[in-house]
């Protein structure tokens, strides 16, 4: 795969490390166990195009946040996480 | 039809005419008393347990594509019991004692060939992890050799010894681990089910659940609406999309593990070697193919295939490990798509809906688990009990805080 | 010999020596083996895996599956190789394989009188009675039978290289679709690279006696070859097999650079590379499919492709009287081009009825072959004519065409299936298979020449346009255009004897019936009940026979019956180049500190930490065993002064308006009010909440800290701070960076370390300098930093400076601490160390343990929210019943402890069922004269004073012990704070 | 009161390394900082950096030169400034505008340079080196380990880690022969 970090361009992704979904982003607020149970464990896990979030550890170390379609493997979106968290906020 | 010397040496002679169909294809009933998603090695063991132990016949197994063809057909092969934690040490246990007697059980030689099974230590640390290990398998009645540099030499004397960037400090020796072949365990139990009336139904994908009052009715197929007393997911790869069917979201994320065979060289590795500094594991077939493999790719998927960056490192810990096989040649890299559950072990259990239940992520672990998963599986969707060899496999220990984290990586499936 | 005098694309004036099972013989440089070898009149070449039925070559490419060898020597030694690629270099040593004692008398030749008993499946059937025979009896025989070549057993010591290659277009394989496609896209402007898995460009036209721009067709290709390669744009690799096709235009390939000569001297024998392109045009041609017919399998039976290369492109007669047995007019081309060379044609056998082959020698038409005979090598063929009577037909070579299968092998690399073409009775690629690539030429079942050029020039305007470069309109050549009427003809029927369909694992017509019968009927059933295309050719050769009689048998179609996935790589990569580098050392990158020479030097033993290289003891005179210098080098610090290399901690410099609020999230306890010149230890919790890792943070400045992590934690402890900065709390206003290298960090532990830095640093008092304080120094002149922390227990310091200056200030501090009667010391008794305190590593925080579980549920701030806080108040991890950390000592006669012990109560037994927790780290305290160490207990934090055990069953210790507080050492901290 | 001096050890690479058509060399620059603006401030370092050292940030993978101080962008909000230029001044300057830290001993600066320093660039490092640049720097992967590669008028300037440095030299050093050898094939 190769992912194009919005800072470094397209990369092979042996630069890159998985973390998971991008629901990692909505971090609950408060002390609610049923969500943080939620947030931390529950996975959608879909087949097609999942938001998710990879790091370019071996480059700008840039949270990215990436959609890929789980089956093709296609990108068809890379964004910085940080500015995606920003704008939901 | 009973396999034996004598049954071949009688086909042999008369032009092998009389072989007789390994199983039936039979049309799907109107209703089952139970059905299991998945003819994979865990849905047909579920299956043959379900009718040899628990006495029921009106059994459908409903297999999407051709039966064996998901993990079961996919994996590397090997059979251990040499797990850390409490709740994945008991059900591995039993299951290799299921695998010690399978072949007579089922009249079909799965090459069970308990060559052992070497893990590798490089520091002080992890030595004292494959210490603590080694005991708690021989606290569970398993086999444990813990061995020093020079047991590991004499044992493997092909390892890198000499200038290895992690040295190897010592290992775990399990003599009762070793490979069966994979394809013969799927069609081993196939066959046994379908001696016993299980219906095993190739071709027919399940659609959805018909759930009425917060109970499992049927399910909906590409071959119509088959109605079913209990259904049993057994998934392994699709779990999250079946139970989704039913509503259910589920710890689980799927990832691509790869898989390699290097053409066939004549026997010079004669146990399984994990290295598990180098992510790598290693043995070697009957046929005498290298067969080897390291950690999933890293990323969810759903496509049987993985990416280059893992080929390499895992050639690369190979050389690093053993650079005897510099020569050999990666034959064929293959895919398959593994549940991997947030704390690295499986769930065996009933969902929340009635009569509709749960196994599935199995993360690395399906294939040794065949049987002592199928048998659970079996028991608890027969008498509504768990197995007393698989109590701790409950849906909901993420909730309690129950996990069993054999790795000690947390929720990162991509780490376990 | 088989030599024509003139021809091809060989150097007859240079003979170059080679030996093939000890015989001598000389090849010519163009020369492959298998080449060299028919040249020599050498027929058997191998033996096939399970019958062990002499082999012969089939084919002139790498699909070739009966002509495999053991290249070179002793550790240089490589099997499997295929005769059909290798090219011949002086003094080359070529053996056969699976073969005992020698390839014409092989003992396991019996096995194929035996097998009506060992078809398809057998051994699923038996070799289950008596139980323990499996693994004592028939397994280590059939290991022993298995396999096909040797392994020297010895480290492959070979050079190999990786690389990276980026391109505009790829065009993988130098045919005439190749060719043309890379003459066009040259010429726009792309830059691109040509892969061929040969070592000549040119593919078929080499092998063909035809004219492409009215020149022999071998001429025109090397002309273009030479046109490309004189361009600066172009890349032309030969001896590159494009192995894999993967996600995001990423190619993987193999280079072999030095395969092809006696000594590379130096250079790595293959690279493998990967290639990034933006378009890519699979040009890679077409294999010859053979037909299925009893005994088809002799040596001197081939593929009539393989005839006429071997006759025009290496100058070599294949046979002096062959037979052609064809379903297409390939064969009659064979026929033809043979007798222009002079060669005898037997027989021309065509299945089809319809047809009048023009070629002058006896023909049978609606024909086939039913048999073959000859004892090492085919003599003669049955032929059932169209009347159904038999004619005996003598050859010592038969060419069988059974048409063409496009080699569509990369197209299935991401999971695309292909396309069924009646016309051709052929699969194609499905266009889209792999993004942004095209096939072209026979590779897409035009077969032509001119049809080759034609769409090969097409796919590069097409890439040139996709590109945005300049059209180019270069004019086709002059060719031949027959595409070549094929009608399917997979297998002969209605025939006795066994029909090979894959020549390796001797697979043939019966097996597959046999898995029909048994209701194996998908393709993938088949395939594994039987192992057809198991083979090194990953079922090349095979499958589509295979995949037709099942197609026959079933009564359906061939696309309805299925297709079997092609799984990369293409043709299989040798383990060296794909895991280049890692040999030896370079498995992983090392990590120095700045004092590693000077540890070296003074014989101190390494250990690896992580990457890291860190000192574990350094011996002084006398002392034999490490034990020894640790036990010193313990007590050196408890009683007068250590000093130890601690650079390997991760540092991270923190900065910002909101740092410290930051810090109050990512730790348990509060941090915000640390105060300037302050140094507090942190606990960090993962959001599942178990202990991620501990350290030390200090604030340095205002909104400045400086946190300090674990050696092997450091990597994820600032990811995962960058993963709370980015993506939980974006909208605070902190920055943080790696400082980790910048400083060369130095503990010094012990009574008199106060002492020691006195001589360094101008005020090192108590004031200035207290318990977890820290601040700025200068060290002659040079800025350092000075935190007044202990991982030891005792009063101790850590100074930090410019890592240049490290070795030069661990040199000085070693001599100082020598003269206070101390020294330097290493892990070993760091561990003891901390032990001894009751200091955590990750052999406690192992990532399953809790606060609680550490005793440091004070450490939970209630006042605030941190990773990790709800998450760890779930019940499961509040049970009291929960294993705790405890320390042990002994107490009963056993004085032993062993490091991963599991705990049991006094009296049970040592099973599962009682185990109360494990041993996480032991040592020998020096301090405390016996053994000491850290366990993980049920209930633990409840049970100091009470005895448990300690079992081994490993190593069988079973030593009673008593259940103590961790901190067996100055539990009260009087002397670090002293 | 210091009666001894600290003195500072030796660079990895001594004598430039010359193979086949390349040459290996390490440099060690007076000063490495990082600078990370806090939030809003960017504009505010800019004009600070204008007036102390009359170079600007550099925008996201660029490099800026003034004699001879360079200011090359380093990952994700972080700039480093190569060259004559103290820490405490810079610090000072920056005050409330940025996070400064001193890299100087943190990197090891390798140059790789001749005719194949781009074949052999091509054995170590993922990048398209064809597309970067001069004027441009990347933060990629290296033999495996953490770099800034910056193309230069004559090869490659590469920064590595210093606990890295004696494997980086290594690799490049064995890719180096490897490739010489096999031109002289």
């Amino acid at each position: 795969m190769r992912i194009s970090c919005p800072h470094c361009g397209e990369r092979d992704h042996r630069e890159f490390e998985y973390l998971g979904s991008a629901k990692l982003l909505e971090r609950p607020d408060g002390g609610d166990r049923a969500a943080f149970h939620d947030y931390v464990f529950q996975r959608k896990n879909p087949t097609g195009e999942n938001a998710e979030l990879w790091q370019h550890v071996m480059g700008c170390s840039a949270w990215l946040h990436v959609v890929r379609n789980i089956t093709t493997h296609e990108i068809t979106a890379v964004k910085l996480a940080r500015d995606v968290k920003a704008a939901a906020r | 039809m009973h396999y034996s010397a004598l049954q071949i040496l009688k086909n042999g002679l008369t032009g092998n005419k009389g072989w007789k169909p390994v199983w039936r294809d039979p049309e799907p009933k109107k209703s089952y008393d139970i059905v299991i998603i998945g003819g994979g090695g865990h849905g047909l063991a579920t299956a043959y347990y379900l009718a040899k132990t628990h006495g029921i016949q009106n059994i459908a197994v409903l297999e999407k594509g051709y039966l064996g063809g998901g993990n079961v057909g996919r994996n590397t092969t090997i059979v251990r019991a040499n797990y850390l934690l409490d709740g994945n040490l008991e059900f591995y246990s039993h299951s290799l004692k299921l695998w010690e007697n399978l072949e007579q059980e089922l009249n079909y030689n799965a090459m069970l060939s308990q060559r052992g099974c070497l893990l590798l230590a490089h520091n002080d640390g992890q030595f004292d992890g494959l210490a603590r290990r080694g005991n708690a398998n021989l606290a569970t009645g398993d086999d444990a050799v813990l061995m020093s540099a020079d047991d590991v030499r004499a044992f493997t004397p092909y390892l890198n010894f000499d200038d290895a960037r992690f040295p190897i400090r010592g290992g775990l020796l399990q003599r009762t681990g070793g490979t069966a072949r994979h394809d013969a365990v799927a069609w081993g139990y196939a066959r046994g089910a379908d001696m016993r009336g299980v219906d095993l139904i190739q071709n027919c994908e399940v659609t959805g659940f018909r759930i009425e009052g917060g109970k499992i009715k049927g399910v909906e197929t590409s071959r119509g609406y088959i109605g079913a007393g209990k259904v049993g997911m057994s998934v392994a790869g699709r779990t999250s999309q079946v139970a989704q069917m039913a509503g259910l979201r589920l710890p689980i994320e799927s990832h691509v593990l790869q898989a390699f065979v290097t053409e066939g060289v004549k026997p010079v590795i004669d146990t399984v070697i994990s290295f598990g500094m180098g992510h790598f594991y290693i043995s070697q077939s009957d046929k005498g193919g290298l067969v080897f493999g390291g950690d999933i790719d890293g990323y969810n998927s759903y496509s049987q295939r993985g990416n280059l960056p893992m080929v390499e490192h895992v050639a690369e810990a190979g050389m690093a490990l053993m650079p005897m096989i510099g020569k050999s040649r990666m034959l064929r890299s293959w895919g398959g798509i593994m549940d991997m559950s947030m704390d690295g072990s499986p769930i065996i259990d009933k969902t929340p809906i009635e009569g509709l239940f749960l196994n599935g992520g199995w993360c690395y672990g399906g294939f040794k688990a065949v049987p002592a998963a199928g048998a659970a599986f079996a028991h608890l969707m027969a008498t509504g009990e768990k197995a007393t060899w698989a109590t701790k496999f409950n849906l909901n220990r993420f909730e309690t805080g129950h996990v069993i984290d054999d790795e000690g990586t947390g929720a990162r499936p991509n780490q376990h | 010999m088989n030599r024509f005098p003139t021809g091809g694309l060989i150097d007859r004036d240079i003979s170059i020596p080679f030996t093939f099972d000890g015989q001598t013989y000389t090849a010519h440089p163009g020369d492959t083996l298998a080449s060299a070898l028919l040249a020599n009149g050498v027929r058997l070449m191998g033996r096939s895996f399970k019958y062990h039925r002499p082999r012969g070559v089939l084919t002139a490419g790498s699909e070739e599956p009966n002509a495999l060898m053991e290249i070179g020597i002793g550790a240089d030694c490589t099997p499997n190789t295929r005769a059909t690629t290798q090219e011949v270099y002086n003094g080359m040593v070529a053996q056969s394989q699976n073969r005992f004692p020698t390839l014409k008398a092989d003992i396991l030749a019996v096995n194929d009188l035996l097998s009506p008993f060992l078809g398809a499946g057998f051994y699923y059937k038996t070799f289950m009675w008596p139980k323990k025979f499996w693994e004592a009896i028939y397994e280590p025989i059939i290991r022993r039978a298995a396999g096909l070549g040797r392994l020297s057993g010895q480290a492959d010591t070979a050079d190999y290289d990786k690389a990276w290659a980026y391109c505009d277009v790829l065009i993988i394989g130098g045919g005439p679709a190749g060719l043309m496609a890379a003459l066009t896209a040259a010429k726009g402007g792309a830059k691109i690279i040509l892969a061929d898995e040969d070592f000549i460009i040119g593919g078929r036209l080499n092998s063909e006696q035809t004219e492409v721009d009215g020149k022999h067709s071998q001429r025109w290709a090397a002309e273009v070859a030479t046109q490309l390669a004189e361009m600066p744009n172009v890349r032309v690799m030969t001896r590159t097999t494009v192995t894999g096709a993967y996600d995001g235009g990423t190619y993987g390939a193999v280079e072999r650079v030095g395969d092809h000569i006696a000594d590379a001297h130096g250079a790595p024998r293959q690279i493998f590379w990967r290639i990034v392109a933006k378009h890519t045009i699979l040009a890679a041609g077409a294999t010859e499919r053979p037909i299925a017919f009893p005994n088809n399998d002799r040596p001197g039976i081939m593929l009539a492709s393989a005839v006429r290369t071997y006759a025009h492109r290496y100058g070599v007669a294949a046979g002096q009287r062959v037979a052609v047995f064809t379903n297409n007019d390939d064969g009659w081309r064979t026929a033809r081009d043979l007798m222009a060379l002079g060669v005898t044609v037997t027989g021309l056998i065509d299945a089809r009825t319809d047809v009048a082959p023009d070629v002058d020698c006896p023909v049978f038409t609606g024909a086939a072959v039913v048999g073959t005979g000859g004892r090492l090598g085919i003599e003669r063929l049955s032929v059932r004519t169209s009347d159904g009577s038999i004619q005996q037909i003598n050859a010592d070579c038969l060419a069988v065409s059974g048409g063409w299968n496009p080699s569509l092998h990369l197209t299935g690399h991401m999971g695309g299936k292909p396309t069924w073409r009646e016309d051709i009775a052929a699969f194609v690629p499905s266009p889209d298979s792999i993004p942004n690539l095209v096939t072209v030429g026979a590779a897409n079942g035009t077969f032509s020449t001119l049809g080759a050029l034609k769409e090969g020039m097409a796919a590069a305007k097409a890439a040139l346009k996709n590109l945005r470069l300049k059209q180019v309109r270069p004019k086709v050549p002059a060719a031949d255009d027959a595409q070549g009427a094929v009608t399917a003809f997979w297998h002969v029927p209605d025939v006795k004897g066994r029909s090979w369909l894959d020549f390796q694992n001797d697979v043939t017509v019966k097996d597959i019936a046999v898995a029909h019968r048994e209701n194996f009927r998908s393709v993938e059933h088949m395939k594994r009940y039987t192992t057809l295309g198991m083979a090194t050719d990953q079922g090349k050769m095979s499958n589509m026979g295979a995949l037709a009689v099942m197609s026959a048998l079933t009564g359906q179609s061939i696309p309805e019956t299925g297709t079997t996935i092609f799984r990369p790589p293409y043709t299989p990569v040798q383990m060296g180049a794909l895991g280049a580098g890692a040999a030896g050392k370079g498995f992983a990158p090392e990590r120095l500190t700045t004092s590693h020479d000077w540890a070296t030097s003074r014989g101190a033993s390494m250990i690896e930490v992580g990457l890291w290289h860190r000192a574990s003891w350094f011996p002084r005179e006398g002392e034999t065993y490490w034990r020894q210098s640790c036990d010193r080098e313990v007590k050196m610090v408890r009683e007068a002064v250590g000093v130890c290399d601690v650079s390997t901690l991760g540092k991270i410099d923190i900065q910002g308006p909101d740092a410290g609020v930051f810090l109050d999230r990512v730790y348990t306890n509060v941090f915000s009010t640390l105060k300037v010149g302050k140094v507090r230890y942190g606990l960090m919790l993962r959001e599942d909440g178990m202990v991620l890792d501990d350290g030390t943070t200090a604030c340095i400045g205002q909104n400045h800290y400086v946190m300090t992590t674990t050696t092997g934690a450091t990597g994820p402890v600032m990811s995962h701070l960058e993963f709370c900065a980015q993506c939980l709390w974006p909208e605070l206003d902190v920055t943080m960076i790696s400082v980790t290298e910048q400083w060369a960090q130095i503990a010094v532990a012990g009574p008199k370390s106060r002492e020691l830095l006195a001589g360094l640093i101008d005020d090192i008092s108590n004031e200035s300098f207290p318990f977890m304080g820290c601040g700025a120094v200068s060290i002659s002149g040079v800025n350092g930093r000075l935190f007044r922390i202990s991982y030891s227990g005792e009063l101790a310091y850590e100074i930090a400076v410019p890592a240049r200056y490290g070795e030069s200030l661990m040199d000085e501090l070693v001599k100082r601490a020598e003269a206070l009667g101390g020294g330097v010391y290493g892990m070993e008794a760091l561990n003891v160390l901390r032990i001894e305190k009751g200091f955590l590593t990750h052999a406690e925080m192992d990532g399953r343990v809790t606060a609680a579980d550490m005793g440091m549920s004070g450490m939970m701030s209630t006042k605030k929210d941190f990773i990790g806080k709800v998450s760890s108040q779930r019940d499961g991890l509040n049970d009291p019943m929960r294993e705790q950390l405890v320390g042990i000592k002994p107490t009963g006669a056993v004085r032993q402890i062993l490091g991963g012990s599991i705990m049991v109560n006094v009296d049970a037994d040592p099973i599962r069922e009682n185990m109360q927790g494990h041993v996480t780290s032991v040592c020998y305290s020096p301090t405390l004269d016996g053994m000491i160490g850290l366990a993980f207990v049920k209930g633990g934090h409840a049970r100091i004073g009470q005895t448990i055990r300690a079992v081994d069953l490993l190593r069988n210790v079973d030593t009673l012990c008593e259940i103590v507080s961790p901190q067996f050492h100055d539990p009260e901290g009087e002397k670090l704070r002293g | 009161m210091a009666d001894f001096k600290l003195h500072p050890s030796e660079a990895p690479i001594g004598q430039p390394i010359e193979i086949g058509e390349t040459i290996l060399a390490c440099i060690q620059p007076a000063n490495i900082l990082s600078i990370a603006p806090f939030k809003g401030q960017g504009m505010a370092v800019t004009d600070t950096l204008k007036a102390v050292l009359k170079l600007a940030l550099p925008t996201v993978g660029k490099v800026t030169a003034k004699k001879h101080i360079r200011a090359m962008w380093a990952g994700q909000g972080q700039w480093f400034v190569v060259g004559d230029i103290a820490l405490e001044a810079l610090t000072e300057a920056l005050d409330t505008k940025a996070a400064v830290t001193d890299q100087s001993d943190a990197w090891v600066v390798l140059t790789l340079e001749g005719a194949d320093a781009s074949e052999v660039m091509s054995r170590l490092c993922s990048l398209d080196l064809g597309a970067l640049e001069q004027g441009q720097t990347a933060r990629a992967e290296f033999a495996h380990m953490m770099s800034c590669i910056t193309p230069t008028s004559a090869g490659f300037e590469i920064m590595i880690m210093r606990s890295f440095a004696k494997t980086a030299i290594h690799h490049t050093r064995e890719a180096m022969r490897k490739l010489a050898a096999q031109q002289a094939l």
